[in-house]
């Protein structure tokens, strides 16, 4: 079937808690493989309730195991993540604008996460990992609320212990446990010693956070088109044609989620946009 | 030699456009203004009658015999190419998984009477629905089986804006036929004209006739129709004297006088904003149903904490800005095609071109 | 319980529109005390209307009953018509009469199949019905429903309709609309009369009542809002005449108002309209109630389901031929000038007259407003007929007493929302 | 799904539209196990429920206690109606005397136990939906019962009668006939059904989610009406909706 608007059913092959709220799912993709670029997104039907858009967060060299990890904050994500092995959720997708990786090729890279920012920069990551040759230093600083609010961090061990990765994370409020840094993930940004000129940025966190890394990466000198964000905004159709996402003249879904700050920096600018 | 309907063949016409299978769509007097509704019989046509249009105003008042006499109503091409209300799929459950089942065929239509900025609307929807990549289904079977008989406009109503948007008053191209209606002492007939294989094909049925000197009724009109035109829109540099207005004062005055009420946009030819909902039913079926909805709603942009775009003032610049600025940045062309429905159908009577024109000039203010 | 003193408390009458409870005590073989009580809040109708313009009277007084809102608008738009001197050409008043039918048809049935019917089949609601005779439940729900369309098609929509106003109405339907609602009635017609002879098969208990009976009256039509009204006690009066055989007195026992005529308890509703103009009903009908041993000249409260099912069928043949040819093109409705005077309206809502008193000042605003709906009406007569129960009452085990009073309680469907000035003090709960 | 139906102050007509389902209502019965509806059945049992419907408002001490108790009981609790959402017609009493008021209508208004107010149930207990109307439409009913049924979101539109009715293909009848509406600022739901019959909307769904009441009340002007008018308008079957209640007192100061 050809239709944009119609889902695909793919059963739910394995499910993750990451945190408390945050749920990973694997789908079984193997019927109709999702070749899916870093950054990329799918709109998921949990049967009757409703879609929601959500960033692919698994490895791009996998199509045939679709992976999402779901924040459930409301009406269709809490449904949805509560969902086991077995269940089948509808898919449409992939859809819109990767992360810079290719054009990255041969420079230094920087993934700055917050929150849940990490999902959609995880195949991004495996991406630099993957093709780790291609690219200068890589850098993944990630930011949470709360140590119990990290996403994979089981897996940001592994990339810490590799000697070819900087992985560093910080939080806003510690627990006993924590022995990392404490506050902005900005911060890890400005000890990072960065290379302006070879140097590029990819971020994804909420719209302040975004800001934030943008405003410090272009204080250190690196140009705004080697600056990247991902942006969240209503979306009900994920090709264009509802109109619900337009931001400036942009469609996030089909000319984002991902953006280079040169396009888009004006806009956070202004409020309602 | 113009070749020419008799008005008395009328019929003729609606039967020939009806043939296999189709429902022919035209204007029709309903509840205070002309409608696009089926019809079948001549009778139903809005003959008679005149449309008087102001910001906010819309009388139908009793007018020379033309079947076409009244212009424009609040309806538009949109009405019956992308309805207002749609079934996308169905679905019902097939143990864990689902099936989906597709939208029945929709209806083979004729479009009649329709207007130059209603063709350039439909033109400008293709490149929303049709030509930005990924194609909408519903549209696109509609559009491509939809007949498009065009009328050219003999006056301008006091909303009208065409000429200044380069869409009319000249019905120029994109028809299937085109009728010019004249009424002169040599009787009163639709001189008729195809612009396309299936627009002649229709045509050769008719029983025209052949009359001296109609050549140029189109061209006629048209003139008539641009004289009669006071209203313009002032576009060069209006992109970017817009999108430069954006922190403007302006938004929050207009804000005071707007109801949010979303009329405008319903009424808009080109508007294309939709909501999707899924529904189900006692016994567990499921449907999305696609329906209209608009940028002045708040629940629009509502993501998980809030609308972004929460105040009435920001709402009312997307509309403006995006109809007269963005749409450049996304489609090539103005989302606006001048026909004045936003402004003759807004209950508070908000007049596009003025509001463009007070937004793109109104003092910046300082930050 | 001693022997001597029995107490039979309801406490909490189910099926009814509204909440109400009954009371009832002995002493010995003496009933000490009946008192049936209603739980519904006082919502200050007639205080409200103060100050508003009567021509809102109908969209305002349709909110005190979503049970017979048609009831209400029509009193409403009859007695402002009348204090401005306004009458309404035929088309306008056999709409009014058709809007009227859809009404009797949806609440009468509603009452029957999901209020009453359980009763007599001794299951709890009209699931249990279902569950005995899921076809005719279906059926009912059918019929019904084409009351419901009835009165959506020409009002706008089933509850407090929209389309109805002082003058007449804000639109014609269309032809289509008719049509359709047209083809509903047809087929809807047998299988009424196939419930009412369903209904006509239940067992009822005999209990034959003398009590007087007031309804309109007109000279030569089954009243809807016509007519002068008449009563068994051989009365005939003009409704402008109302206080001066009717009063409302607000009993202290009971905290109700109660309406008298001539001091005495009366009953209005399906079983005085049916009683006082049994004769204005075509032949097949009166055939009908033959049948169903509605004989002429007694009242008998516990076939009252089956006098309602009569009139639904009137309601059906009524609506049919008043939409049969309906002229869709002409007026909607006739111009009101506001004038100062008082007005009268009285019709027969489902459950009984329905009577409106505006004064209305030379603005046309409201300077008082009386409503007395017939719950009022016919609270004296339920407790008499529960009074004429007492002894079966008192003899039958716990639940069956409790049934039998409840059931006779509905036998009179009151509307308690209705009771603009209905009310309890508190809701007393005691042990059953 | 145990479901309960309460009733508060009101004219039954929300509860009713259950019973008007008459399509879907066997269809329902089957998923939905109706535990308490006084109106539909003598079964009353008592809670807790799945849900619960409430219909009504509150006007008296009784009823502000009862309502804590439905809450207490219910795992989600629904108002359905204009009583339960903003107080109902009844609450045009929290403007006028009382006393008054009771005077005018009972005879002896000293056994008349009644509060001053007639108040939204969310006045008084926390609400998981409220479905608006004066009455509710039946098809909303249904979306939101089956919603609840599914555990999803109600799919009710807050925006204004306005998208309906032109949605609906109606002629906007301020437009065309200068008919003073409060559709611009009353919320959907009904179908935009006046307009529909050439009146204006008389607000019976209240508020949308973002009403311009005074850019309205300057239409209703430019239509002839009156501030008397408008007020009426709007003190109508939702007076006591925020954004209704607030404009009628702007303009009540106005004067
Ligand atoms: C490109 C993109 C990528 C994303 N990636 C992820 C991801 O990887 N992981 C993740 O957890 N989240 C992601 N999100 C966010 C996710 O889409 C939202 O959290 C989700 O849509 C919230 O839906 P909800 O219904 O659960 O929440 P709510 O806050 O209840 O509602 C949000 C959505 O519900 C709909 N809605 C709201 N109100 C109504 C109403 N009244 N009627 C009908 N519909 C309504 C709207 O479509 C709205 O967008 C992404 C978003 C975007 C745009
Ligand atoms: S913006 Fe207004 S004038 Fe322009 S096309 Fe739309 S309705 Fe017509
Ligand atoms: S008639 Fe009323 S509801 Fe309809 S568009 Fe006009 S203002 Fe809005
Ligand atoms: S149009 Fe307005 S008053 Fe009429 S039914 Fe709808 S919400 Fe109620």
């Amino acid at each position: 079937m050809n239709d944009p608007w119609v889902p695909v059913p793919m059963t739910i092959r394995s499910r993750r808690q990451e945190t408390s709220d945050t749920v990973t799912f694997e789908l079984d993709a193997s019927a109709a493989p999702v070749r899916f670029r870093p950054g990329q997104f799918t709109m998921l039907w949990r049967y009757g309730l409703g879609e929601v858009a959500i960033s692919v967060s698994g490895d791009p060299r996998e199509p045939e195991r679709l992976v999402h990890t779901i924040r459930a904050v409301g009406a269709v994500t809490r449904p949805i993540t509560q969902l086991r092995p077995g269940d089948v959720l509808g898919v449409r997708g992939p859809f819109g604008r990767p992360w810079p990786v290719d054009e990255a090729e041969g420079s230094d890279v920087v993934l700055v996460a917050g929150g849940l920012g990490m999902a959609p920069l995880r195949p991004a990551w495996l991406h630099l990992l993957a093709n780790r040759e291609r690219y200068g230093r890589v850098l993944l600083l990630v930011g949470a609320r709360t140590p119990a609010d990290l996403l994979f961090p089981d897996q940001l061990g592994a990339w810490r212990a590799r000697f070819d990765t900087e992985v560093q994370v910080t939080v806003d409020r510690a627990d006993a446990g924590w022995r990392g840094p404490i506050g902005v993930v900005t911060r890890l940004l400005e000890r990072a010693g960065l290379d302006p000129a070879r140097t590029r940025v990819m971020t994804c966190g909420p719209e302040v956070m975004m800001k934030f890394v943008a405003r410090e990466a272009l204080r250190q000198g690196i140009p705004a088109d080697r600056i990247a964000v991902s942006m969240e905004r209503n979306m009900q159709c994920a090709i264009g044609v509802c109109g619900h996402c337009q931001w400036g003249a942009d469609f996030v879904c089909r000319d984002g989620p991902v953006f280079g700050w040169d396009r888009v920096g004006a806009r956070f600018a202004v409020a309602g946009v | 030699m113009a070749r020419a309907l008799p008005i008395t063949h009328l019929q003729a016409l609606l039967d020939r456009l009806g043939a296999d299978g189709r429902t022919v769509v035209g204007p029709v007097a309903r509840d205070g203004a002309v409608v696009l509704e089926p019809v079948r019989i001549v009778d139903e046509l809005a003959q008679g009658w005149r449309d008087e249009q102001a910001p906010g105003r819309y009388r139908l008042v009793p007018g020379e015999p033309r079947v076409f006499g009244a212009l424009l109503g609040p309806q538009s091409p949109k009405t019956w190419l992308y309805p207002a209300k749609l079934t996308l799929f169905r679905a019902e459950r097939d143990g864990a998984s689902f099936r989906t089942t597709s939208p029945d065929r929709p209806p083979r239509l004729a479009l009649l009477g329709l207007r130059a900025c209603d063709l350039a609307a439909i033109r400008l929807q293709d490149r929303v629905l049709l030509g930005s990549g990924v194609e909408d289904p519903a549209y696109a079977s509609r559009r491509r089986e939809v007949l498009l008989v065009a009328v050219q406009c003999h006056r301008s109503a006091e909303t009208c804006f065409c000429a200044s948007m380069d869409t009319g008053p000249e019905v120029s191209s994109g028809y299937d036929l085109r009728l010019t209606e004249v009424i002169d002492e040599r009787g009163h007939r639709l001189v008729v004209e195809a612009g396309s294989e299936a627009g002649r094909a229709i045509a050769a049925d008719l029983p025209l006739v052949d009359v001296p000197h109609d050549d140029d009724a189109a061209s006629r009109q048209a003139a008539e129709a641009r004289a009669g035109q006071s209203k313009s829109l002032r576009t060069e540099g209006l992109r970017e004297r817009l999108l430069d207005a954006l922190r403007g004062p302006h938004w929050d005055e207009v804000a005071t006088r707007c109801l949010g009420c979303a009329g405008c946009t319903m009424v808009c030819p080109t508007c294309f904003c939709t909501a999707v909902a899924d529904v189900t039913d006692a016994t567990g079926a499921a449907e999305r149903v696609r329906r209209w909805d608009s940028c002045f709603h708040t629940e629009f942009t509502h993501v998980h904490g809030g609308p972004t775009r929460a105040e009435l003032a920001a709402r009312y610049r997307q509309w403006l800005t995006h109809k007269l600025a963005t749409w450049h940045d996304q489609f090539g062309t103005s989302g606006c095609v001048g026909c004045g429905r936003c402004t003759t159908w807004c209950p508070a009577g908000i007049d596009l071109v003025a509001e463009a024109e007070r937004a793109a000039t109104a003092e910046r203010r300082t930050e | 319980m001693s022997e001597e003193e029995r107490t039979i408390h309801v406490g909490y009458l189910s099926r009814v529109e509204g909440e109400g409870a009954l009371h009832l005590a002995w002493k010995g073989e003496e009933l000490v005390d009946l008192r049936l009580r209603i739980f519904e809040p006082p919502r200050f109708f007639e205080g409200l209307l103060r100050g508003r313009m009567a021509t809102e009277a109908a969209d305002i007084t349709a909110r005190i009953c979503g049970i017979c809102p048609v009831a209400y608008q029509t009193s409403a738009c009859v007695a402002v018509e009348d204090a401005f001197g306004v009458t309404l050409p035929p088309h306008l008043l056999a709409m009014r009469r058709a809007l009227y039918c859809g009404e009797w048809i949806e609440s009468h049935v509603l009452h029957m199949l999901m209020l009453h019917t359980p009763d007599f089949l001794g299951v709890p609601d009209a699931m249990g019905v279902a569950r005995l005779n899921r076809d005719m439940v279906q059926a009912g729900l059918r019929v019904k429903k084409a009351g419901n369309a009835l009165v959506a098609a020409l009002g706008g929509r089933e509850i407090h309709p929209i389309n109805v106003k002082v003058g007449g109405f804000w639109r014609l339907p269309r032809r289509d609309e008719l049509d359709r609602v047209r083809e509903q009635l047809v087929a809807a017609r047998p299988e009424a009369l196939a419930m009412v002879r369903w209904m006509g098969t239940f067992d009822f208990p005999e209990l034959d009542r003398d009590v007087p009976l007031v309804a309109l009256r007109p000279a030569d039509t089954y009243p809807f809002f016509e007519g002068d009204l008449g009563t068994t006690t051989g009365l005939t009066i003009d409704v402008h005449q109302w206080s001066d055989h009717f009063a409302e007195e607000h009993v202290e026992r009971s905290t109700a108002l109660h309406c008298r005529l001539h001091g005495q308890p009366y009953l209005t509703g399906p079983l005085a309209r049916f009683a006082l103009n049994r004769d204005r009903l075509p032949d097949d009908l009166r055939a009908l109630a033959d049948e169903l041993g509605l004989e002429a000249g007694v009242v008998r409260p516990f076939r009252s389901i089956l006098v309602r099912g009569v009139e639904v069928l009137y309601a059906i043949d009524e609506a049919l031929r008043l939409l049969d040819g309906f002229p869709v093109h002409l007026e909607p409705s006739v111009p009101v000038t506001p004038r100062a005077g008082v007005g009268w309206g009285a019709s027969e809502a489902p459950r009984g007259t329905l009577v409106h008193r505006y004064e209305i000042d030379g603005d046309g605003r409201i300077v008082s407003a009386v409503i007395t709906p017939p719950t009022s009406q016919n609270q004296l007569a339920i407790e008499a007929d529960l009074r004429e129960l007492a002894p079966e009452l008192r003899s039958l085990d716990e639940d069956a007493a409790r049934h039998r009073a409840e059931m006779a309680i509905r036998n009179h469907d009151p509307c308690i929302s209705c009771s603009t000035h209905f009310l309890t003090l508190e809701r007393v709960i005691e042990p059953a | 799904m145990r479901l309960a139906v309460h009733k508060f102050a009101s004219c039954d007509g929300c509860q009713l539209s259950v019973l008007d389902c008459e399509d879907e209502l066997l269809t329902i019965v089957e998923a939905v196990e109706i535990a308490y509806f006084p109106e539909a059945s003598s079964r009353m049992d008592d809670g807790p429920w799945d849900c619960s419907l409430v219909e009504g408002s509150i006007t008296t001490a009784h009823d502000a206690e009862r309502i804590q108790e439905v809450r207490r009981k219910s795992k989600r609790l629904v108002t359905i109606g204009a009583c339960a959402t903003a107080g109902g017609i009844q609450a045009l009493r929290n403007l006028g005397d009382v006393e008054a008021w009771r005077a005018v209508v009972y005879a002896r208004p000293e056994y008349v136990a009644t509060l001053a107010t007639s108040t939204a149930i969310a006045d008084h207990v926390p609400v998981d939906f409220e479905l608006r109307g004066c009455p509710v439409d039946k098809h909303q009913l249904l979306e939101v019962l089956l919603a609840m049924l599914h555990d999803r979101r109600p799919a009710i539109p807050r925006e204004s009668v306005c998208a309906d009715c032109r949605r609906a293909g109606q002629v906007c009848v301020t437009v065309a006939k200068g008919v003073p509406c409060l559709g611009p600022a009353t919320q959907a739901g009904c179908g935009a059904l006046c307009p529909g019959y050439h009146r204006g909307c008389y607000g019976c769904f209240g508020p949308s989610d973002h009403p311009n009441a005074p850019a309205l009340s300057r239409v209703w002007q430019a239509h002839g009406a009156d501030r008397d008018t408008i007020v009426a308008a709007l003190r109508t079957f939702n007076t006591a909706a925020p954004a209704f209640d607030a404009e009628a007192k702007r303009l009540e100061e106005d004067r």
